[in-house]
């Protein structure tokens, strides 16, 4: 089992969803199982190819039809792909396995080819090492988005993927602009030879094209100004889609950028981009935390703070600083998972009390304890107390901001910190002190993943250690590009 | 073990400083006559009235802390009065210092208060609740009264203050010292509860205040525990502001001397309400008392 | 002997786990109190060592090494910690329902106590912020709106302070306090941290022990934190977690203390930082105690009150002089001893009458005898009287002001510990005596697990009040010098004595005096509350003989220019504008119409292109 | 036509009563009030008794009428006096009003009849008149309707019975009764005077 | 009910306990007792104006010690000036009752021997010594203040030579008086009066 096997990753999501039409013949029950299987598969490739990569310690660099790299295009699995590619496979499989009981909406043949879709075009952006191609996948990613976003036919469904459309569209034809500038001065795709050619660039052109790539990724990792869009579509996405909105799409693009940023380091403006760039994401922390101060219904609730948390990622990745990355990917783990867990919870109470308003919530912990807990366990860490997950990242963050000088920004990000602490205690309390109810059934598989997430929650959040030696070499992966290059088995070209 | 000159030097203070306190309160009420141009009653009147409340064939208790109250006030008085040094007696004085002893002065306050409390009368009970806002208000200027003579002399021996008094000169000739006696002696008077600040025990408003169900043998403690607190306040005022005694005598004169500003004072003025009291302090002599403490700083 | 600091500290917490986890009536008080013991117990065993050398132990947590020690002084605060909560733990077995209690008390202990062992910063905010979140978590059971105002006030409190340790992460380099005291040491000739990041540093370490220790500005949350838990739990929470806010003074003593001289210098020879401290202390004591007399609520008045008294502990910190830290140490004892004993009395009380408010109580001297007595050792120990531990503390502070040369401030104490007697006062006269409400007449006395708590914590107070050497003594070993002189029973310094003993005996000696002459007179007969003298008029029982209602309304009067100003309001008046703020900016902003957004892109394309990117 | 109107309005001039014969009213202050009175309240006698003194006797039934026409002029109510006509079997209330812009005073006069005596409270116009109104009740048992606190006020509840100020309230024997028969008057024969 | 009925008989019933005979100072306590007396601050009637001239320089009783004192329980002389309604007389019983035992009482005026002025009233108590015991009576309708005074030397004396016994006299025949006030006012008068009195407080 060479590497070659890792390019099943992309190939399995695909060839499946073409299969999907013919397994609708034999019933809707058959698609959702098939679904199923085709998550698990996947996770388990992902987690063979997390074990090769960690113990091997070398990235695998898978070529498409053994053409070497500037003129074929190759996928490049370093630790952070094999760490990202994983919590995409594994989130895919739990939503997968959640939507057998979410979705109840009858095309189901179109959402398991849009679901699968969307799976591979998150898997494509992470692996790839080459620029077009990552358009190609982000394309992928965002169109499946769009069609899911409107997927429960109902009106505000439709608005909000408008929205997405728009803003969606506007973004990525901008980052097709950046890559045909990149492409014209430097005459190569490959991000390896891009970083090794970037400092002869002319410096507008570079200037131009960094701006217009960073730009267009900002819109898909919903930055302050640009993430208008993100609030409708989380909300108005079927429930285990908005889990995998926020757990790995958004998250692939926030990938993308930091990629692409840190691979321009020798570009003349790059301290420029990032100063703009800290600017928006600390806006985005303080714009997205006090618009859910008074939020009624709660699933908004939790996009915005989902928003917030991303913003702060994008922070951490703007630092310029090795101990900013490694922070900044370690808080992508612990929020995927604290996320993950957030949206399922409210997802499974909106599926079974129908509606995510907050009046539902009341009295949640008398009538759904184990939903009302799993709630519970991942607003506490979602706020940042020790003991839970998210505290360690978020401490490593506003370390390595201050230790980058920039201490008005962690000043914002406290404030806004303690608005989120604010609201979702004022949830915990109405879930568990405030109205009346007897016990309801809670699925058993739900409630097996909420026990699942929340155990990994708190298990990271004791113990953090090995979660942050990961984080740290996945950092590693993307801060210094010195040795991707190397990695990077590049033929010789003129220019 | 016990040594006991001491102990008889205690005794004897005892008995000396009881009596003198009894005597003390028939000058007050024999000069107040005096200067309302009436004979007055003898000097010892008060020895009779308590021998008369002794005597009462009955006397009558509102429960367990109700009789504590007297007894308790009674003893903090006995035991703030060993720690003073009484002319060249020094009995306990030197083993506790400026703060103990302004502290003891303050416990048989608790006591009435305790007593009059569970009395479950309502009179007792305003006459508590002025009786500690009395307490409060007169507080700060007391206190800023004695850190200014602690920063004069830089020690809170009572000991060794009268020392330094001995040598350097009495503490009033000192002008900050000055102003903070004017401050003490203003206090002295609420702490006597003579007249302007007697509004703990107003006779025409509330009857007798704290001491309305006080009768027989509780009134004779409250009548000795006064007596005592006379001649310990007296004694301590002198041992501050007057440079101490080295004999009885000396003492005897500089304690009338200070009992006789206080009469004159209380013979005068009328009664304060509670918040004017209040509010009183809080102006003049406290103002008073910061001018003697940043002198002296 | 290595992990014996990590029993200490996780004790608690895996007790509290257990009992939360297990949740059987009779176990869970077991575990609970097993729980709470543990520390006690290994601290009094690790004495002796102490006393020789400190004991260390670190641990590694995601690539964060968190340094413990028990040195002498956190040995004293950890002991304080654990003996009011074992008390606490004893009270709970009666007054708490709920498992739900059990585990966060336990796990606030578990964050004192290491907030009192850990020698870096990490582990230090760690625990801070576990502290905090688990009190939050018992307040915010019973009262949403307090405990929000608790946890935003102590949140901004906490991030404060981790801005600051960023920025000295920043500066220094280093996490624990032993390289970052020898940098900022050496740091204060060269001066490469600036004055002004100096005084920001020192601004925000101060809010954030200053909204643990409830110095005034930031007092707000105390009344109805204190008040809204269950009582015996805010034993604890007032006893040993304000404590933690007082220990972080100290702790700036130890870390900056030099640095804060060279950047401020001082005030006519007074540290200026130092002198920064003493005052907000002082404000702290007059101002709180002002309030707490003239409360109606029970909890609320030892609310108030407990804040006065850390302000005491805070001005005897802020004085400077090595006398100020022994007096400062000393009340945090007894504070924590006297303190602790008056919520568990309130606890009694309001387990067994159902009532908070002082007017429906009175006359429960008869009916509840074991708890009056408790009470009035705290009342004598709280004011101040001689013979008791608070006497001994207050008299050391007195004469640490007075020596330190700050009158005014001394001025403030004088006047903070006659309102301490004033409304100490009135809690006796409202609750023990006067006329028994009818509704009260089946109360009895409080169950045993609660008499235990009590009498652990009053007999310190004796012990301490009449051999006060006995703390003196260790807290000489904590300064290093010879600061509080004297063996157990008397304490000297350079300026004054104070022989504990002989004024026990001399008050002994007082009161067999009065005790003869009460027995010579007439024999005494019990009459009932009615026979008493209303200018003749016939009383009975229905007549209302005792003011319990607004007991200080002259008071109230004489100050009513100041009381028009209250934080409380000002800070729900921020709050308010803070989440109108939030809402206009959220319709402005995410206002639905894709045309806006667009202009959004538009504008960062626009910005793109000024700032010459593009 | 208008003749008839000027012949109408004539007719209504002098029809005017005809001036009664009163003892004629001095042409002071006083007078000048009391014939302003009068004229209003015709069934009222009026008289000047002295300077600042002046008199009404009115009719029991008129009398609140008449008091609300007297309250413009005067002011306050002084006092409600009883006076008990054995013989005639009537109470005579005097209402003593006091008027402060003209510094004069008013007694006004009523007889009622003395079993059931009865009449309209004046509480409307002066609520002082409670006061009055009750010890009336107290002491003669005389009924003002419309005063809600009418009933046992100041006295002992056994004299609150007896009315005591009535004529026919025999005092001696109702002190014998209850202070006991060995009341007795100093009688000079007594040598040694025993208390 | 049981419970209130002993508490009114304690609150009623002043005379169920006995007293403390002190053998060995008694002569000094009776000296102590003659030379100071304080008098209870309750003025009943019209002879109340004739107290302050005594405490003026002119008669100034505080020669003989004597004090006015508000508080019932510390005093022992008790002045009865001028005449005696039964409204007062339930609060001058009450008062009598709280006053600690060797307590006199001083009657001025004619109005407490035999009604005086009021002999006929229906409202006035005729022979005041019915009801509790008078030490000494002073006649005359309103004395002067020299009357007092001699009033006042009288009791002195009386107490020197043992025989101002009121209060003695008060507690043997008690029932005699409990009689005659139980018939003046009827039965259980201080519940009645109380309650009226709770309206107003």
């Amino acid at each position: 089992m060479n590497g070659q096997y890792a390019s099943l990753l992309i190939a399995l999501p695909l060839i499946s969803a073409f299969f999907v039409p013919l397994i609708k013949g034999l019933g809707k029950k058959a698609v959702k199982y098939y679904l199923v299987l085709i998550t698990a598969l996947q996770t388990g490739i992902a987690a063979w190819v997390f074990q090769e990569v960690y113990t091997t310690g070398k990235p695998i660099i898978v070529m498409a039809g053994a053409w070497r790299p500037p003129v074929g295009i190759n996928l490049y699995i370093g630790h952070f792909a094999a760490l990202f590619v994983l919590i995409v496979a594994v989130v895919s499989f739990l939503m997968a396995v959640f939507s057998i009981r979410a979705i109840s909406v009858d095309p189901i043949d179109k959402y398991a080819m849009l679901f699968l879709l969307v799976m591979l075009g998150a898997t494509g952006m992470i692996a790839t090492g080459d620029i077009f191609n990552l358009f190609v996948f982000m394309e992928i990613t965002a169109i499946s988005a769009y069609a899911l976003t409107a997927y429960n036919k109902t009106g505000e469904a439709a608005e909000a993927s408008i929205k997405y459309i728009i803003l969606g569209g506007i973004g990525s034809s901008f980052f097709l602009i950046g890559i045909a500038l990149i492409y014209g001065s430097l005459g190569t795709l490959n991000m390896a030879q891009i970083a090794q050619l970037a400092g002869g660039m002319d410096a507008t052109v570079a200037q131009v094209g960094l701006a217009l790539i960073v730009f267009g990724l900002a819109v898909e990792a919903e930055l302050f100004p640009l993430n208008a869009w993100a609030p409708d579509a989380y909300q108005a996405a079927p429930h285990p889609i908005t889990a995998m909105f926020s757990a790995f799409v958004v998250k692939a693009g926030l990938y993308a950028l930091a990629r692409i940023l840190y691979l321009m380091q020798a570009v003349s403006s790059w301290h420029s981009v990032l100063k703009l760039l800290i600017i928006m994401a600390t806006l985005t922390v303080f714009v997205a935390e006090f618009a859910a101060l008074r939020q009624k219904n709660v699933k908004r609730m939790i996009a915005y703070s989902s928003i917030a948390q991303i913003g702060l990622i994008g922070l951490a990745f703007a630092l310029g600083t090795q101990s900013g990355v490694d922070a900044g990917v370690f808080h992508m783990v612990n929020h995927a998972i604290v996320k993950a867990l957030l949206f399922l919870a409210v997802g499974h109470v909106a599926v079974s009390l129908g509606g995510a308003e907050m009046e539902k919530f009341e009295g949640l912990g008398k009538r759904m304890p184990l939903t009302a807990f799993a709630i519970t366990v991942g607003a506490i860490a979602a706020v940042g107390i020790p003991l839970f997950n998210v505290f360690w990242s978020k401490l490593r963050i506003l370390l390595a901001t201050l230790g980058a000088g920039y201490s008005w920004a962690a000043a914002v990000v406290l404030i806004a910190s303690v608005v989120e602490a604010v609201y979702y205690f004022r949830l915990i309390h109405t879930m568990w002190f405030a109205g009346e109810g007897e016990r309801i059934s809670e699925g058993l598989a739900v409630s097996l993943m909420l026990l699942f997430l929340a155990a990994l929650v708190i298990v990271i959040g004791v113990y953090p250690d090995y979660a942050w030696s990961i984080a740290q070499k996945a950092g590693n992966d993307i801060f210094n590009v010195a040795d991707y290059i190397k990695n990077v088995p590049l033929m010789g070209v003129g220019a | 073990m016990i040594d006991w000159k001491l102990v008889l030097e205690v005794i004897g203070i005892l008995i000396y400083a009881t009596f003198m306190g009894f005597i003390f309160m028939g000058i007050e009420r024999k000069a107040m006559a005096r200067i309302q141009r009436r004979v007055g009653p003898p000097i010892y009147q008060p020895i009779i009235d308590t021998l008369k409340l002794l005597g009462k064939k009955e006397s009558v208790s509102h429960g367990f802390i109700y009789d504590f109250g007297p007894v308790f006030a009674m003893g903090a008085s006995i035991a703030a009065l060993l720690f003073i040094p009484i002319a060249n007696f020094q009995l306990f004085s030197s083993n506790a210092d400026l703060i103990v002893v302004a502290y003891l002065l303050e416990i048989p306050m608790l006591g009435i208060m305790l007593g009059a409390m569970s009395s479950g009368n309502p009179y007792s009970a305003l006459g508590v609740q002025r009786g500690l806002l009395t307490m409060v208000a007169m507080q700060l200027p007391y206190g800023l009264a004695l850190i200014a003579l602690i920063q004069h002399w830089g020690t809170f021996k009572l000991s060794e203050i009268v020392a330094l008094q001995q040598t350097q000169g009495w503490s009033i000739l000192v002008p900050a010292l000055f102003v903070a006696m004017i401050v003490f002696d203003i206090v002295f008077q609420a702490m006597l509860g003579l007249e302007p600040f007697d509004i703990v025990s107003a006779p025409a408003e509330i009857s007798m205040g704290p001491m309305v169900e006080y009768g027989g043998k509780h009134a004779a403690l409250l009548f000795t525990q006064h007596a005592i607190q006379l001649f310990a306040e007296t004694a301590f005022f002198a041992v501050l502001f007057l440079g101490g005694a080295s004999n009885l005598l000396e003492l005897l004169i500089k304690q009338i001397a200070v009992l006789f500003i206080a009469i004159f004072v209380a013979s005068i003025y009328p009664r304060f309400t509670i918040d004017q009291a209040a509010k009183f302090f809080w102006k003049w002599p406290t103002i008073l008392g910061i001018i003697a403490v940043l002198l002296t700083v | 002997m290595i992990n014996e600091l990590m029993i200490i500290l996780f004790a608690p917490l895996i007790a509290g786990v257990v009992a939360w986890a297990l949740d059987i009536k009779g176990i869970r008080e077991a575990i609970g109190i097993i729980g709470a013991a543990i520390p006690l117990a290994y601290l009094v065993k690790l004495y002796p060592t102490i006393i020789e050398n400190p004991i260390d132990y670190s641990i590694t947590v995601s690539g964060f090494t968190l340094q413990f020690q028990l040195n002498t002084m956190s040995w004293y605060f950890a002991a304080v910690a654990s003996l009011v909560g074992l008390a606490m733990a004893f009270g709970m077995a009666v007054t708490s329902r709920e498992s739900y209690d059990w585990l966060f008390a336990l796990m606030s202990f578990t964050g004192v106590l290491g907030v009192f062992l850990s020698q870096d910063f990490v582990g230090f905010f760690l625990l801070w912020e576990l502290m905090t979140f688990a009190s939050f978590m018992m307040v915010l059971r019973r009262n949403r709106h307090e405990s929000l105002k608790y946890f935003v006030l102590s949140v901004i409190g906490a991030y404060a302070m981790l801005i600051a340790i960023g920025m000295l992460y920043a500066k220094t380099g280093a996490l624990d306090f032993a390289s970052i005291r020898q940098v900022l040491y050496m740091d204060a000739a060269m001066g490469t941290i600036t004055t002004r990041e100096t005084a920001i540093i020192f601004g925000l370490f101060l809010t954030a022990f200053g909204v643990k220790a409830g110095a005034v500005p930031l007092h707000v949350w105390a009344p109805g934190a204190y008040s809204e838990t269950d009582q015996s739990y805010t034993a604890f929470f007032s006893g040993a977690l304000s404590k933690a806010g007082a220990y972080g003074f100290l702790l700036l003593y130890i870390l900056m203390g030099y640095k804060l001289y060279a950047a401020f210098g001082t005030f006519h020879n007074h540290l200026t930082f130092a002198y920064i401290i003493a005052w907000i202390g002082a404000i702290t004591v007059v101002v709180a105690s002002f309030l707490a007399v003239l409360q109606e609520d029970i909890r609320k008045l030892f609310a108030y009150s407990s804040v006065g008294q850390v302000g005491y502990i805070l001005l005897a910190f802020g004085l400077g002089s090595t006398l100020g830290f022994a007096g400062g140490l000393f009340h945090v004892l007894s504070h924590a001893i006297f303190k602790g004993l008056f919520w568990l009395v309130t606890a009694a009380i309001i387990l067994q009458t159902g009532k908070t408010q002082f007017k429906d109580m009175g006359g429960l001297a008869e009916k509840m005898p074991f708890t009056f007595a408790m009470g009035l050792i705290a009342v004598l120990s709280l004011a101040g009287i001689p013979p008791m531990a608070g006497f001994a503390s207050k008299w050391l502070i007195y004469e640490a002001a007075i020596s330190a040369h700050m009158p005014l401030v001394a001025g403030a104490i004088f006047l903070g510990s006659a309102l301490a007697f004033a409304y100490v006062v009135r809690f006796l006269y409202a609750v023990w005596f006067g006329q028994r409400p009818s509704d009260l007449e089946d109360v009895k006395e409080a169950p045993l697990p609660l008499l235990i708590a009590m009498a652990l914590l009053a007999i310190p107070n004796l012990v301490f009040g009449v051999a006060p050497g006995l703390v003196t003594q260790y807290i000489n070993k904590i300064l290093g010098g010879e600061v509080v002189g004297g063996d157990y029973y008397k304490l000297v310094t350079p300026t004054g004595t104070y022989n504990a003993l002989l004024v026990t005996i001399a008050l002994v000696i007082g009161l067999a005096i009065a005790g003869l002459v009460y027995i010579y007179g007439a024999k005494t007969r019990k009459i009932p509350v009615t026979n008493t003298y209303q200018s003749g008029n016939p009383v009975t029982e229905e007549f209302n003989l005792s003011i319990r209602r607004n007991f200080y309304k002259p008071l109230a009067e004489a100050l009513e220019f100041w009381l028009k100003y209250s934080w409380d309001r000002f800070y729900e008046r921020v709050a308010g504008m803070a989440e109108d703020f939030a809402d206009s900016l959220r319709q402005a902003f995410y206002n639905g119409n894709v045309q806006s957004y667009s202009w959004y892109l538009a504008i960062v394309l626009l910005i793109l292109a000024l700032w010459g990117v593009l | 036509m208008d003749m008839n109107e000027k012949k109408v309005e004539e007719k209504v001039e002098n029809a005017q009563p005809v001036e009664e014969t009163r003892p004629e009213l001095p042409d002071t202050k006083e007078g000048r009030l009391v014939r302003e009175i009068v004229e209003k309240a015709p069934y009222a006698e009026g008289s000047v008794r002295r300077e600042r003194r002046v008199e009404f006797r009115v009719p029991a039934e008129r009398i609140h009428e008449f008091l609300e026409l007297a309250s413009e002029k005067f002011e306050m109510l002084m006092q409600i006096s009883t006076v008990d006509w054995l013989k005639e079997k009537e109470f005579e209330l005097v209402y003593q009003l006091w008027s402060v812009s003209e510094g004069i005073h008013a007694f006004v006069r009523t007889r009622i009849p003395r079993d059931d005596a009865k009449l309209p409270t004046v509480m409307d116009i002066w609520p002082v008149a409670e006061t009055y109104e009750r010890e009336a009740h107290e002491f003669f048992g005389i009924i003002f309707e419309g005063n809600p606190r009418l009933g046992p006020f100041i006295l002992e509840p056994r004299e609150y019975e007896k009315h005591p100020l009535r004529k026919d309230f025999n005092t001696i024997g109702y002190v014998k009764v209850i202070y006991g028969e060995d009341f007795d008057r100093y009688d000079e024969s007594k040598t040694n005077y025993v208390i | 009910m049981s419970e209130m009925k002993e508490m009114r008989n304690e609150n009623d019933g002043v005379i169920s306990y006995e007293l403390q005979e002190f053998k060995l100072f008694e002569p000094l306590f009776k000296w102590a007792r003659k030379k100071s007396l304080w008098i209870v601050a309750f003025c009943t009637g019209c002879g109340g104006i004739e107290m302050p001239p005594l405490a003026t320089a002119r008669y100034d009783f505080e020669r003989f010690g004597i004090m006015p004192n508000p508080a019932p329980r510390m005093g022992d002389l008790f002045l009865i000036t001028g005449y005696v309604t039964p409204k007062t007389l339930k609060r001058i019983i009450i008062t009598y009752e709280m006053m600690q035992d060797p307590k006199y009482i001083l009657a001025h005026g004619s109005c407490p021997i035999n009604g005086g002025v009021y002999w006929d009233s229906y409202n006035v108590v005729k022979q005041l010594d019915k009801y509790i015991p008078i030490d000494v009576a002073i006649a005359g309708c309103m004395p002067r203040a020299e009357a007092v005074m001699d009033g006042i030397m009288e009791i002195m004396r009386k107490i020197e030579d043992g025989t101002a016994d009121g209060w003695k006299r008060y507690r043997e025949n008690y029932e005699y008086y409990r009689k005659n006030q139980d018939e003046l006012f009827g039965e259980g008068w201080r519940e009645k009066d109380a309650r009226r009195w709770l309206a107003w407080i």
